[in-house]
Protein backbone atom coordinates (compact mmCIF):
# COMPACT_ATOMS: atom_id res chain seq x y z
CA UNK A 1 0.00 0.00 0.00
CA UNK A 2 1.68 3.07 -0.85
CA UNK A 3 0.81 7.06 -1.05
CA UNK A 4 0.70 9.57 -3.60
CA UNK A 5 4.14 10.59 -2.00
CA UNK A 6 5.70 6.55 -2.56
CA UNK A 7 5.99 6.00 1.07
CA UNK A 8 4.79 2.16 2.27
CA UNK A 9 2.01 1.69 4.99
CA UNK A 10 3.50 -0.88 6.42
CA UNK A 11 5.58 0.01 9.25
CA UNK A 12 3.29 3.73 9.12
CA UNK A 13 6.25 5.48 11.08
CA UNK A 14 3.96 8.25 12.95
CA UNK A 15 4.92 11.05 10.75
CA UNK A 16 2.07 12.94 11.14
CA UNK A 17 1.57 15.50 13.64
CA UNK A 18 -1.48 14.62 16.53
CA UNK A 19 -3.97 17.07 15.89
CA UNK A 20 -7.57 17.20 15.88
CA UNK A 21 -10.11 19.09 13.49
CA UNK A 22 -14.40 19.40 14.64
CA UNK A 23 -16.38 19.86 12.48
CA UNK A 24 -20.47 20.24 12.92
CA UNK A 25 -22.04 18.75 10.23
CA UNK A 26 -25.39 18.88 11.87
CA UNK A 27 -26.64 21.00 15.20
CA UNK A 28 -26.71 17.84 17.24
CA UNK A 29 -23.81 16.00 15.55
CA UNK A 30 -20.12 16.94 16.39
CA UNK A 31 -17.45 15.32 14.14
CA UNK A 32 -14.00 14.66 15.81
CA UNK A 33 -11.13 13.75 12.93
CA UNK A 34 -8.28 12.74 14.56
CA UNK A 35 -4.75 12.84 13.15
CA UNK A 36 -1.49 11.18 13.98
CA UNK A 37 -1.32 9.33 17.58
CA UNK A 38 -3.20 8.81 20.06
CA UNK A 39 -1.54 7.39 22.98
CA UNK A 40 -0.74 8.53 26.68
CA UNK A 41 0.59 11.55 24.92
CA UNK A 42 -2.02 12.58 23.19
CA UNK A 43 -5.78 11.18 24.39
CA UNK A 44 -6.21 14.41 26.85
CA UNK A 45 -6.50 16.23 24.22
CA UNK A 46 -9.03 14.01 21.94
CA UNK A 47 -11.06 13.82 26.02
CA UNK A 48 -11.41 17.42 26.38
CA UNK A 49 -12.29 17.99 22.70
CA UNK A 50 -15.03 15.25 23.22
CA UNK A 51 -16.01 17.01 26.39
CA UNK A 52 -16.30 20.22 24.64
CA UNK A 53 -18.01 19.09 21.64
CA UNK A 54 -20.75 17.48 24.24
CA UNK A 55 -20.45 21.09 26.05
CA UNK A 56 -21.15 22.43 22.97
CA UNK A 57 -24.22 20.92 22.54
CA UNK A 58 -23.83 17.48 20.04
CA UNK A 59 -25.62 14.88 21.27
CA UNK A 60 -24.40 12.27 18.51
CA UNK A 61 -20.56 12.19 18.41
CA UNK A 62 -18.58 10.32 15.66
CA UNK A 63 -14.97 10.38 16.17
CA UNK A 64 -13.16 9.98 12.59
CA UNK A 65 -10.20 7.91 12.47
CA UNK A 66 -9.16 8.08 9.14
CA UNK A 67 -6.14 9.90 9.64
CA UNK A 68 -5.00 8.51 12.72
CA UNK A 69 -2.06 6.51 12.36
CA UNK A 70 -2.06 4.85 16.34
CA UNK A 71 -4.45 3.91 18.81
CA UNK A 72 -3.42 2.50 22.07
CA UNK A 73 -5.61 1.46 25.52
CA UNK A 74 -5.72 4.84 26.42
CA UNK A 75 -7.05 6.18 23.08
CA UNK A 76 -10.45 3.51 23.48
CA UNK A 77 -11.07 4.46 27.25
CA UNK A 78 -11.62 7.77 25.84
CA UNK A 79 -13.95 6.55 23.29
CA UNK A 80 -15.63 3.78 25.60
CA UNK A 81 -16.32 7.07 28.61
CA UNK A 82 -17.41 9.59 26.14
CA UNK A 83 -19.93 6.75 24.32
CA UNK A 84 -20.94 5.56 27.85
CA UNK A 85 -21.77 9.01 29.23
CA UNK A 86 -23.58 10.01 25.41
CA UNK A 87 -27.31 10.91 25.50
CA UNK A 88 -28.74 7.45 24.78
CA UNK A 89 -31.32 8.96 22.02
CA UNK A 90 -28.00 10.34 20.55
CA UNK A 91 -25.20 7.91 19.03
CA UNK A 92 -21.70 7.04 19.08
CA UNK A 93 -19.85 6.11 15.63
CA UNK A 94 -16.21 5.64 14.90
CA UNK A 95 -14.85 5.94 11.16
CA UNK A 96 -11.95 3.50 11.11
CA UNK A 97 -11.32 2.70 7.10
CA UNK A 98 -7.24 1.12 8.01
CA UNK A 99 -6.94 -2.31 9.06
CA UNK A 100 -3.93 -1.60 11.24
CA UNK A 101 -6.51 0.84 13.41
CA UNK A 102 -9.39 -1.27 13.23
CA UNK A 103 -6.78 -4.07 14.52
CA UNK A 104 -7.13 -2.80 17.67
CA UNK A 105 -10.47 -2.99 17.43
CA UNK A 106 -10.85 -6.23 16.95
CA UNK A 107 -8.20 -7.56 19.25
CA UNK A 108 -9.77 -5.67 22.47
CA UNK A 109 -13.42 -7.10 21.18
CA UNK A 110 -14.71 -3.10 20.86
CA UNK A 111 -15.78 -3.69 17.70
CA UNK A 112 -18.55 -5.45 19.19
CA UNK A 113 -19.51 -2.16 21.52
CA UNK A 114 -18.32 0.29 18.99
CA UNK A 115 -20.46 0.91 15.40
CA UNK A 116 -17.79 0.85 13.25
CA UNK A 117 -18.01 2.87 9.27
CA UNK A 118 -15.43 2.60 6.92
CA UNK A 119 -16.12 6.28 6.06
CA UNK A 120 -17.62 9.46 7.58
CA UNK A 121 -20.56 9.66 5.28
CA UNK A 122 -21.64 6.02 6.28
CA UNK A 123 -21.34 6.92 10.00
CA UNK A 124 -23.71 9.96 9.36
CA UNK A 125 -26.23 8.42 7.47
CA UNK A 126 -26.66 5.60 10.42
CA UNK A 127 -26.85 8.51 12.73
CA UNK A 128 -30.40 9.55 14.55
CA UNK A 129 -31.36 11.85 12.32
CA UNK A 130 -31.48 15.69 13.73
CA UNK A 131 -32.29 19.05 11.47
CA UNK A 132 -29.55 19.55 9.14
CA UNK A 133 -27.33 22.53 10.39
CA UNK A 134 -27.60 25.64 7.93
CA UNK A 135 -24.76 28.03 10.04
CA UNK B 1 18.75 -8.80 10.60
CA UNK B 2 21.13 -10.87 13.12
CA UNK B 3 20.76 -11.74 16.59
CA UNK B 4 22.26 -9.05 18.42
CA UNK B 5 19.99 -6.81 20.82
CA UNK B 6 18.91 -2.61 19.82
CA UNK B 7 18.71 -0.90 23.24
CA UNK B 8 17.06 2.19 23.73
CA UNK B 9 16.53 3.97 27.20
CA UNK B 10 14.32 6.99 27.57
CA UNK B 11 13.04 9.10 30.66
CA UNK B 12 9.76 7.51 31.86
CA UNK B 13 7.40 10.42 30.38
CA UNK B 14 4.36 10.14 28.10
CA UNK B 15 5.98 12.53 25.46
CA UNK B 16 8.27 9.68 24.52
CA UNK B 17 6.37 6.79 23.83
CA UNK B 18 6.52 7.65 19.94
CA UNK B 19 10.32 6.74 20.27
CA UNK B 20 10.05 2.54 20.95
CA UNK B 21 7.39 2.63 18.25
CA UNK B 22 9.64 4.10 15.60
CA UNK B 23 12.08 1.74 16.66
CA UNK B 24 10.31 -1.17 16.29
CA UNK B 25 8.48 0.19 12.87
CA UNK B 26 12.64 0.42 11.93
CA UNK B 27 13.95 -2.76 12.71
CA UNK B 28 10.69 -4.89 11.93
CA UNK B 29 10.56 -3.55 8.33
CA UNK B 30 12.51 -5.92 6.54
CA UNK B 31 11.60 -9.12 8.86
CA UNK B 32 9.00 -10.83 7.49
CA UNK B 33 6.08 -9.36 9.63
CA UNK B 34 2.87 -7.95 7.47
CA UNK B 35 1.76 -4.82 8.19
CA UNK B 36 -1.17 -5.58 10.85
CA UNK B 37 1.40 -7.58 12.72
CA UNK B 38 3.72 -4.59 12.77
CA UNK B 39 0.54 -2.74 14.29
CA UNK B 40 0.28 -5.35 16.91
CA UNK B 41 4.42 -4.77 17.71
CA UNK B 42 3.80 -0.76 18.19
CA UNK B 43 0.61 -1.36 20.33
CA UNK B 44 2.56 -4.01 22.79
CA UNK B 45 5.99 -1.69 22.89
CA UNK B 46 3.20 1.56 23.52
CA UNK B 47 1.19 -0.13 26.61
CA UNK B 48 4.26 -2.06 28.12
CA UNK B 49 5.77 1.28 27.71
CA UNK B 50 3.49 3.06 29.01
CA UNK B 51 2.79 0.71 31.99
CA UNK B 52 6.00 1.88 32.87
CA UNK B 53 5.50 5.99 32.61
CA UNK B 54 1.97 5.35 34.71
CA UNK B 55 3.01 3.55 37.20
CA UNK B 56 6.70 2.75 37.75
CA UNK B 57 8.18 5.78 39.74
CA UNK B 58 6.20 8.03 41.93
CA UNK B 59 5.27 11.96 40.54
CA UNK B 60 7.91 13.74 40.32
CA UNK B 61 10.51 11.57 40.83
CA UNK B 62 11.18 10.15 37.32
CA UNK B 63 13.15 7.32 36.02
CA UNK B 64 13.85 5.74 32.51
CA UNK B 65 12.63 2.78 30.35
CA UNK B 66 14.24 0.85 28.53
CA UNK B 67 13.51 -1.62 25.52
CA UNK B 68 15.45 -4.07 24.27
CA UNK B 69 14.83 -5.68 20.59
CA UNK B 70 16.25 -8.90 19.42
CA UNK B 71 15.05 -9.58 15.92
CA UNK B 72 16.09 -12.77 14.22
CA UNK B 73 14.74 -14.17 11.31
CA UNK B 74 11.02 -15.11 12.16
CA UNK B 75 10.37 -13.47 15.39
CA UNK B 76 11.17 -10.28 17.57
CA UNK B 77 11.85 -10.38 21.11
CA UNK B 78 10.88 -7.09 23.20
CA UNK B 79 11.96 -6.30 26.13
CA UNK B 80 10.57 -3.73 27.98
CA UNK B 81 12.23 -2.76 31.85
CA UNK B 82 12.00 -0.05 33.80
CA UNK B 83 13.54 0.53 37.83
CA UNK B 84 10.44 1.66 39.57
CA UNK B 85 7.68 0.65 42.17
CA UNK B 86 7.39 -3.18 40.18
CA UNK B 87 4.12 -5.49 40.44
CA UNK B 88 2.75 -7.75 42.45
CA UNK B 89 3.43 -11.14 40.97
CA UNK B 90 2.05 -13.25 39.99
CA UNK B 91 -0.85 -11.75 38.48
CA UNK B 92 -4.82 -12.13 39.42
CA UNK B 93 -5.99 -15.66 37.59
CA UNK B 94 -8.47 -15.14 36.10
CA UNK B 95 -7.59 -11.24 35.35
CA UNK B 96 -9.70 -8.62 36.43
CA UNK B 97 -11.81 -7.31 34.13
CA UNK B 98 -10.65 -4.37 31.53
CA UNK B 99 -13.03 -1.42 32.72
CA UNK B 100 -12.88 2.46 30.51
CA UNK B 101 -10.91 3.57 33.28
CA UNK B 102 -8.31 1.09 32.92
CA UNK B 103 -6.91 -2.54 33.10
CA UNK B 104 -6.98 -2.82 29.13
CA UNK B 105 -3.16 -2.34 28.44
CA UNK B 106 -1.82 -6.15 29.80
CA UNK B 107 -4.67 -8.04 28.00
CA UNK B 108 -4.12 -6.16 24.92
CA UNK B 109 -0.93 -6.92 25.02
CA UNK B 110 -1.83 -10.67 25.93
CA UNK B 111 -4.15 -10.72 22.49
CA UNK B 112 -1.22 -9.36 19.96
CA UNK B 113 1.96 -11.27 21.15
CA UNK B 114 2.58 -14.88 20.82
CA UNK B 115 4.14 -15.37 23.96
CA UNK B 116 4.08 -12.16 27.81
CA UNK B 117 6.23 -12.90 30.51
CA UNK B 118 6.32 -10.37 33.37
CA UNK B 119 9.02 -10.22 36.09
CA UNK B 120 10.50 -8.38 38.72
CA UNK B 121 13.73 -6.82 38.08
CA UNK B 122 17.06 -8.20 39.72
CA UNK B 123 16.76 -7.12 43.14
CA UNK B 124 13.20 -7.31 43.51
CA UNK B 125 13.37 -3.68 42.00
CA UNK B 126 11.26 -2.55 38.79
CA UNK B 127 9.47 -4.49 35.89
CA UNK B 128 10.71 -6.59 33.39
CA UNK B 129 8.02 -7.49 30.44
CA UNK B 130 9.38 -9.82 27.94
CA UNK B 131 7.41 -10.32 24.80
CA UNK B 132 7.89 -12.72 21.48
CA UNK B 133 5.59 -11.92 18.40
CA UNK B 134 6.52 -14.11 15.18
CA UNK B 135 6.00 -12.98 11.77
CA UNK B 136 3.64 -15.10 10.30
CA UNK B 137 3.39 -13.38 7.11
CA UNK B 138 4.72 -15.25 3.69
CA UNK B 139 6.69 -12.40 2.53
CA UNK C 1 4.36 21.08 3.93
CA UNK C 2 1.90 17.96 4.11
CA UNK C 3 1.70 15.15 1.31
CA UNK C 4 -1.83 14.06 0.72
CA UNK C 5 -1.96 11.66 3.11
CA UNK C 6 -1.36 14.53 5.69
CA UNK C 7 1.79 13.40 6.55
CA UNK C 8 4.31 15.88 7.32
CA UNK C 9 7.90 16.14 5.44
CA UNK C 10 9.59 18.10 8.14
CA UNK C 11 11.21 15.10 9.63
CA UNK C 12 10.92 12.82 6.87
CA UNK C 13 10.91 9.51 8.87
CA UNK C 14 12.13 6.94 5.92
CA UNK C 15 8.79 5.22 5.61
CA UNK C 16 9.92 4.75 1.86
CA UNK C 17 11.58 0.98 1.35
CA UNK C 18 14.95 1.62 -0.58
CA UNK C 19 14.58 0.72 -4.51
CA UNK C 20 15.68 1.77 -7.38
CA UNK C 21 14.17 2.36 -11.37
CA UNK C 22 15.56 2.21 -14.16
CA UNK C 23 14.37 4.03 -17.59
CA UNK C 24 15.55 4.34 -20.93
CA UNK C 25 14.31 7.57 -22.38
CA UNK C 26 16.57 7.68 -25.26
CA UNK C 27 19.32 5.04 -26.28
CA UNK C 28 22.01 6.55 -24.79
CA UNK C 29 20.69 7.58 -21.56
CA UNK C 30 19.56 6.55 -18.45
CA UNK C 31 17.39 7.81 -15.64
CA UNK C 32 17.76 5.75 -12.24
CA UNK C 33 14.62 7.00 -9.84
CA UNK C 34 15.94 6.60 -6.30
CA UNK C 35 13.10 5.58 -3.85
CA UNK C 36 14.28 5.93 0.17
CA UNK C 37 17.02 6.06 1.92
CA UNK C 38 20.85 6.32 0.26
CA UNK C 39 23.66 5.72 2.77
CA UNK C 40 25.81 2.93 3.58
CA UNK C 41 23.36 0.41 3.81
CA UNK C 42 22.29 1.33 0.16
CA UNK C 43 24.70 2.85 -1.59
CA UNK C 44 25.85 0.04 -3.08
CA UNK C 45 22.58 -0.98 -5.18
CA UNK C 46 22.53 2.50 -6.69
CA UNK C 47 26.37 2.15 -7.48
CA UNK C 48 25.41 -1.14 -9.12
CA UNK C 49 22.66 0.33 -10.91
CA UNK C 50 24.46 2.58 -12.58
CA UNK C 51 27.47 0.72 -13.45
CA UNK C 52 24.74 -1.55 -15.12
CA UNK C 53 23.19 1.70 -16.87
CA UNK C 54 26.80 2.38 -18.48
CA UNK C 55 27.73 -1.34 -19.27
CA UNK C 56 24.48 -1.48 -21.21
CA UNK C 57 25.36 1.34 -22.83
CA UNK C 58 24.20 4.72 -21.44
CA UNK C 59 26.56 7.98 -22.25
CA UNK C 60 24.37 9.80 -20.25
CA UNK C 61 22.62 9.26 -17.00
CA UNK C 62 20.23 11.11 -14.96
CA UNK C 63 19.89 10.42 -11.04
CA UNK C 64 16.21 11.32 -9.94
CA UNK C 65 16.50 11.80 -6.65
CA UNK C 66 12.33 13.09 -6.33
CA UNK C 67 11.68 10.02 -3.63
CA UNK C 68 15.00 9.91 -2.01
CA UNK C 69 14.38 10.78 1.17
CA UNK C 70 17.87 10.79 2.43
CA UNK C 71 21.35 11.22 1.01
CA UNK C 72 24.77 11.00 3.32
CA UNK C 73 28.13 10.71 1.86
CA UNK C 74 28.28 7.39 0.97
CA UNK C 75 25.68 8.56 -2.00
CA UNK C 76 27.60 11.65 -2.72
CA UNK C 77 30.62 9.67 -3.10
CA UNK C 78 28.81 6.99 -5.64
CA UNK C 79 27.34 10.10 -7.79
CA UNK C 80 30.93 12.03 -7.67
CA UNK C 81 32.31 8.76 -9.06
CA UNK C 82 30.15 7.43 -11.83
CA UNK C 83 30.32 11.63 -13.03
CA UNK C 84 33.66 11.12 -13.22
CA UNK C 85 33.83 7.93 -15.15
CA UNK C 86 31.26 9.38 -17.23
CA UNK C 87 32.39 9.49 -21.13
CA UNK C 88 32.87 13.43 -21.17
CA UNK C 89 30.48 13.46 -24.18
CA UNK C 90 27.60 12.46 -21.90
CA UNK C 91 26.23 14.27 -19.59
CA UNK C 92 25.61 13.44 -15.86
CA UNK C 93 22.58 15.78 -14.16
CA UNK C 94 20.75 14.92 -10.89
CA UNK C 95 17.08 15.78 -10.12
CA UNK C 96 16.30 17.29 -6.90
CA UNK C 97 13.32 18.81 -6.09
CA UNK C 98 13.29 18.82 -2.42
CA UNK C 99 14.92 21.08 -0.61
CA UNK C 100 15.96 18.78 2.64
CA UNK C 101 17.89 16.82 0.21
CA UNK C 102 19.27 20.17 -2.28
CA UNK C 103 20.94 20.42 1.20
CA UNK C 104 23.53 17.29 0.90
CA UNK C 105 24.62 19.11 -2.20
CA UNK C 106 24.89 22.24 -1.28
CA UNK C 107 26.87 21.96 2.47
CA UNK C 108 29.15 19.82 0.96
CA UNK C 109 29.91 22.12 -2.21
CA UNK C 110 28.92 19.89 -4.98
CA UNK C 111 26.09 21.47 -5.83
CA UNK C 112 28.95 23.48 -8.04
CA UNK C 113 30.45 20.22 -9.29
CA UNK C 114 26.84 18.34 -10.33
CA UNK C 115 23.74 20.30 -12.50
CA UNK C 116 21.15 19.65 -10.47
CA UNK C 117 17.30 19.99 -12.06
CA UNK C 118 14.63 20.86 -10.15
CA UNK C 119 12.58 17.73 -12.46
CA UNK C 120 13.30 14.87 -14.59
CA UNK C 121 11.68 16.89 -18.21
CA UNK C 122 14.58 19.70 -17.33
CA UNK C 123 17.26 16.57 -16.75
CA UNK C 124 16.40 15.30 -19.90
CA UNK C 125 15.70 18.51 -21.90
CA UNK C 126 19.46 19.72 -20.89
CA UNK C 127 21.70 16.75 -21.99
CA UNK C 128 23.28 16.37 -25.47
CA UNK C 129 20.55 14.93 -27.58
CA UNK C 130 20.91 11.22 -29.09
CA UNK C 131 18.51 9.88 -30.75
CA UNK C 132 15.54 8.97 -29.47
CA UNK C 133 14.28 5.67 -27.98
CA UNK C 134 11.72 4.12 -30.09
CA UNK C 135 11.75 0.63 -28.86
CA UNK D 1 10.92 18.24 26.15
CA UNK D 2 13.49 18.53 28.78
CA UNK D 3 17.16 17.68 29.65
CA UNK D 4 17.32 14.00 30.29
CA UNK D 5 19.43 11.98 27.62
CA UNK D 6 17.82 9.28 25.52
CA UNK D 7 20.02 6.49 24.38
CA UNK D 8 20.32 3.58 21.49
CA UNK D 9 22.62 1.08 21.24
CA UNK D 10 22.40 -0.98 18.06
CA UNK D 11 25.27 -3.27 16.62
CA UNK D 12 27.45 -1.55 14.36
CA UNK D 13 26.14 -2.90 10.95
CA UNK D 14 25.29 -0.61 7.67
CA UNK D 15 21.55 -2.04 7.81
CA UNK D 16 20.73 -0.31 11.38
CA UNK D 17 22.12 3.54 9.82
CA UNK D 18 18.04 3.88 9.75
CA UNK D 19 17.52 3.45 13.45
CA UNK D 20 19.37 6.32 14.60
CA UNK D 21 17.90 8.94 12.33
CA UNK D 22 14.32 7.50 13.08
CA UNK D 23 15.50 8.44 16.74
CA UNK D 24 16.78 12.06 15.81
CA UNK D 25 13.53 12.78 13.54
CA UNK D 26 11.33 11.42 15.98
CA UNK D 27 12.78 13.09 18.96
CA UNK D 28 13.27 16.97 17.49
CA UNK D 29 10.15 17.49 15.68
CA UNK D 30 8.31 19.10 18.85
CA UNK D 31 11.66 21.31 19.16
CA UNK D 32 11.93 24.24 17.22
CA UNK D 33 13.96 23.08 14.18
CA UNK D 34 13.00 23.57 10.86
CA UNK D 35 13.17 20.70 8.13
CA UNK D 36 16.08 21.92 6.85
CA UNK D 37 18.00 21.93 10.53
CA UNK D 38 16.19 17.79 10.96
CA UNK D 39 17.74 17.17 7.71
CA UNK D 40 21.12 18.62 9.12
CA UNK D 41 20.86 16.06 12.35
CA UNK D 42 20.00 13.00 10.30
CA UNK D 43 23.47 13.80 8.48
CA UNK D 44 25.30 14.87 11.33
CA UNK D 45 23.99 11.54 13.17
CA UNK D 46 24.25 8.92 10.08
CA UNK D 47 27.80 10.23 9.17
CA UNK D 48 29.04 9.38 13.00
CA UNK D 49 27.10 6.85 13.13
CA UNK D 50 29.00 5.15 9.46
CA UNK D 51 31.67 5.75 10.55
CA UNK D 52 31.70 3.95 13.69
CA UNK D 53 30.53 1.21 11.68
CA UNK D 54 33.40 1.26 8.70
CA UNK D 55 36.45 2.01 10.61
CA UNK D 56 35.72 1.32 14.47
CA UNK D 57 36.02 -2.09 14.52
CA UNK D 58 37.83 -5.25 12.99
CA UNK D 59 36.04 -7.36 10.49
CA UNK D 60 33.92 -9.94 11.65
CA UNK D 61 34.67 -8.88 15.66
CA UNK D 62 31.63 -6.02 15.28
CA UNK D 63 30.43 -4.24 18.33
CA UNK D 64 27.91 -1.37 19.14
CA UNK D 65 27.17 1.89 18.35
CA UNK D 66 25.76 4.46 21.06
CA UNK D 67 23.85 7.10 20.38
CA UNK D 68 22.48 10.05 22.88
CA UNK D 69 20.92 12.77 22.69
CA UNK D 70 19.83 15.26 24.84
CA UNK D 71 16.93 18.04 23.53
CA UNK D 72 16.48 21.35 25.23
CA UNK D 73 14.48 23.78 24.40
CA UNK D 74 16.88 25.36 21.34
CA UNK D 75 18.99 22.75 21.08
CA UNK D 76 19.87 19.04 20.50
CA UNK D 77 23.03 17.21 21.74
CA UNK D 78 23.98 14.26 20.04
CA UNK D 79 26.89 11.88 21.00
CA UNK D 80 27.78 9.22 19.27
CA UNK D 81 30.22 7.02 20.49
CA UNK D 82 32.14 2.64 19.74
CA UNK D 83 34.17 1.12 21.96
CA UNK D 84 36.13 0.48 18.68
CA UNK D 85 39.55 0.94 17.34
CA UNK D 86 39.74 5.02 18.16
CA UNK D 87 40.85 7.65 16.05
CA UNK D 88 44.68 9.27 16.24
CA UNK D 89 44.02 12.60 17.59
CA UNK D 90 44.26 15.50 16.85
CA UNK D 91 42.80 15.73 13.80
CA UNK D 92 45.09 16.77 10.98
CA UNK D 93 45.10 21.08 10.34
CA UNK D 94 44.04 21.62 7.29
CA UNK D 95 42.30 18.35 7.33
CA UNK D 96 42.53 16.19 4.27
CA UNK D 97 40.79 16.90 1.01
CA UNK D 98 37.67 15.24 0.57
CA UNK D 99 37.69 12.64 -2.34
CA UNK D 100 35.25 10.72 -4.51
CA UNK D 101 36.35 8.20 -2.43
CA UNK D 102 36.28 8.95 0.98
CA UNK D 103 36.84 12.10 3.96
CA UNK D 104 33.64 13.64 3.30
CA UNK D 105 32.13 12.52 6.47
CA UNK D 106 33.89 14.67 9.27
CA UNK D 107 33.84 17.65 6.88
CA UNK D 108 29.94 17.16 6.42
CA UNK D 109 29.10 16.77 10.02
CA UNK D 110 31.56 20.39 10.57
CA UNK D 111 29.00 21.81 7.86
CA UNK D 112 25.87 20.96 9.54
CA UNK D 113 26.61 21.07 13.28
CA UNK D 114 27.21 24.55 15.65
CA UNK D 115 29.63 22.56 17.60
CA UNK D 116 31.67 19.49 17.15
CA UNK D 117 34.31 17.57 19.12
CA UNK D 118 35.78 14.50 18.94
CA UNK D 119 37.35 12.31 21.75
CA UNK D 120 39.26 9.26 22.65
CA UNK D 121 36.82 6.66 24.55
CA UNK D 122 37.66 6.39 28.41
CA UNK D 123 40.89 4.30 28.84
CA UNK D 124 41.96 5.27 25.29
CA UNK D 125 39.28 2.93 23.99
CA UNK D 126 37.03 3.77 20.78
CA UNK D 127 35.81 7.38 19.66
CA UNK D 128 33.39 9.73 21.07
CA UNK D 129 31.65 12.45 18.61
CA UNK D 130 30.09 14.93 20.17
CA UNK D 131 27.59 17.49 18.69
CA UNK D 132 25.37 19.92 19.32
CA UNK D 133 22.88 21.96 16.74
CA UNK D 134 20.81 24.96 17.60
CA UNK D 135 17.26 25.57 16.34
CA UNK D 136 17.34 28.81 14.87
CA UNK D 137 13.52 28.44 13.14
CA UNK D 138 11.17 31.00 14.40
CA UNK D 139 8.38 28.63 15.23
N1 LIG E 1 5.75 -1.17 34.83
C1 LIG E 1 4.89 -1.31 35.87
N2 LIG E 1 5.26 -0.93 37.12
C2 LIG E 1 4.39 -1.04 38.16
N3 LIG E 1 3.13 -1.53 38.04
C3 LIG E 1 2.70 -1.92 36.82
C4 LIG E 1 3.55 -1.83 35.67
N4 LIG E 1 2.85 -2.30 34.61
C5 LIG E 1 1.64 -2.66 35.06
N5 LIG E 1 1.53 -2.43 36.39
C6 LIG E 1 0.35 -2.74 37.26
O1 LIG E 1 -0.50 -3.64 36.56
C7 LIG E 1 -1.83 -3.11 36.49
C8 LIG E 1 -2.50 -3.57 35.19
O2 LIG E 1 -1.90 -2.93 34.06
P1 LIG E 1 -2.72 -2.72 32.72
O3 LIG E 1 -3.36 -4.02 32.34
O4 LIG E 1 -1.81 -2.16 31.71
O5 LIG E 1 -3.90 -1.71 33.04
P2 LIG E 1 -3.81 -0.23 33.61
O6 LIG E 1 -2.40 0.23 33.45
O7 LIG E 1 -4.76 0.54 32.78
O8 LIG E 1 -4.24 -0.32 35.05
C9 LIG E 1 -1.65 -1.63 36.62
O9 LIG E 1 -2.80 -0.99 37.11
C10 LIG E 1 -0.47 -1.52 37.58
O10 LIG E 1 -0.89 -1.64 38.90
N1 LIG F 1 34.49 5.95 14.83
C1 LIG F 1 35.72 5.92 14.25
N2 LIG F 1 36.62 4.97 14.63
C2 LIG F 1 37.85 4.91 14.06
N3 LIG F 1 38.26 5.78 13.10
C3 LIG F 1 37.42 6.74 12.67
C4 LIG F 1 36.11 6.86 13.21
N4 LIG F 1 35.52 7.91 12.62
C5 LIG F 1 36.37 8.42 11.73
N5 LIG F 1 37.55 7.73 11.75
C6 LIG F 1 38.75 8.02 10.95
O1 LIG F 1 38.65 9.32 10.44
C7 LIG F 1 38.79 9.31 9.01
C8 LIG F 1 38.00 10.40 8.37
O2 LIG F 1 36.61 10.14 8.49
P1 LIG F 1 35.58 10.78 7.46
O3 LIG F 1 35.83 12.23 7.34
O4 LIG F 1 34.21 10.40 7.91
O5 LIG F 1 35.89 10.13 6.05
P2 LIG F 1 35.92 8.60 5.60
O6 LIG F 1 35.21 7.84 6.68
O7 LIG F 1 35.19 8.56 4.32
O8 LIG F 1 37.35 8.24 5.47
C9 LIG F 1 38.41 7.92 8.60
O9 LIG F 1 38.99 7.54 7.39
C10 LIG F 1 38.90 7.07 9.76
O10 LIG F 1 40.26 6.78 9.63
Amino acid sequence: MRDSAGRDHAGALHETEFRLEEDRPRDDTAVVAVFGDVDLHSAEALDESLVAAVAGGATSLVVDLSSATFVDSQGLGVLLRHRRRLDPRGGFRLVVPRAEIRRVFEVSSLDQIFPIDASREDALASLPQGPPNDG
Amino acid sequence: MGDAAIRLCFPARAEYLVLPRLLVAGVVRKLGFSPQEVADLELAVTEACANAVRHAYADGVGGDVEVSLRPSADRLELVVSDAGAGMTLPLPDPPPAPSPDGGMGLPLIRAVVDDLAIGNGSGGCGTIVRMTKRSHADV
